[in-house]
């Protein structure tokens, strides 16, 4: 079980803001591998991994990062504050 | 060191004495404000973040900024939610002992908290919304430090 | 563009935000204030200026800035007379579309300010005063613009 | 007759703020000559010129520049502001 967040356009994209998702997968990349085959709203979201970015409990990570004991993961796209 | 990430205005006058009054020893206080800009038909903007991870990483940033340059003080403020044109977004303000860490830290701040704190942009219209783009130049501008 | 050569003192809060009211399309307000430091036994500060020449030189470096970084606005405040420790000195503002223009040019006027204003302190401690020398590092900063 | 000024310590050296010059020199290092000639004072003042600095009507110049329809010539050591 894990929380799985999402921000800006790929929260609009997917239609929500977050879930709690039952997952086997080992890495980010199988994660989202897992999303995107459930249907075509997920698969719009990640069509362009180039323009995303992922965060694993709060730290910006890359997306062959191993998921083990990770309880959060968060899906954006580029950051643009300041 | 101090940091506010917050939905309601600032007054960034008050924030600059606030700040100044405080460091014993500063000869420096670099401030930076940062504007809804409103270009073209835009009427505002939405701001939208990513509680936990902000404050964690503009910490992270704060505590990068202090050691190297070994300022007195530092101050980071960040709103999120609705602004309308010409309102503050955000406030940096760094105290050092001289002019050039305190300028060198504040631009290093600005840079960080551009393309590492999770915030989005979403420019308001009249009839449209649209999240705004980050800019390459955003992310090589880190390459500076 | 706005030049005030005063023994009065200013409040940076008040002057940072009548300054961040006024520019339309500003994305980037930067703003600087130096402080008297107070090294060891200082009390205070003295600063002398050469009347005419001050505004004359202070005008030209603004006029510099504006044109190399297009800025939508620029401040400078500079005291002369008595000062005590921990009061400002002078303060810099500008106002940009972006925020790397604006911190160039606050730094640009800075350096410029510093070597090249006709301002020369002086350090009042309990049982001496004496004149600042200046540093070859100041004079080696305007190599960079 | 030409408006000689001096600031900080080059003031404080010669014991007054400003003067006027009746002089016949051509460039800044020929007032100088006449000057340090005075009195020990300005000998003193203008004892290192590296460590002094000249305006000409209110812009800087260096030591050889010409005195011609100059009306203002002003002593100081190196800038200390901001």
């Amino acid at each position: 079980m894990i929380d799985v967040l999402y921000f800006a356009w790929v929260r609009e994209r997917i239609g929500l803001p977050r879930e709690t998702v039952e997952t086997g997968a080992e890495t980010v990349s199988g994660l989202i591998a897992e999303l995107v085959a459930r249907d075509e709203r997920y698969a719009l979201a990640f069509s362009d991994l180039a323009s995303l970015r992922v965060a694993l409990d709060q730290e910006l990570a890359g997306f062959d990062a191993p998921l083990k004991g990770v309880r959060e993961v968060a899906f954006f796209p580029p950051m643009t504050g300041g | 060191m101090r940091l506010i990430v917050s939905e309601a205005a600032f007054d960034p006058g008050f924030e600059v004495n606030d700040f100044t009054a405080k460091p014993v020893g500063a000869g420096a206080i670099v401030s930076f404000t940062g504007l809804v800009r409103g270009d073209g038909s835009a009427s505002g903007m939405m701001i939208e973040h990513y509680p936990g991870m902000t404050e964690k990483a503009i910490s992270a940033i704060m505590d990068q900024a202090r050691l190297r340059w070994n300022l007195l003080d530092s101050l980071v403020i960040h709103r999120f939610g609705k602004l309308a044109v010409g309102e503050p977004i955000m406030m940096v303000a760094v105290a050092g002992i001289h002019r050039s860490e305190a300028f060198q830290a504040a631009d290093f701040l600005m840079d960080y908290l551009k393309s590492r704190a999770p915030f989005w942009k979403k420019e308001i219209g009249a009839d449209r919304a649209e999240w705004v783009a980050s800019k390459p130049a955003d992310e090589a501008a880190l390459k500076r430090w």
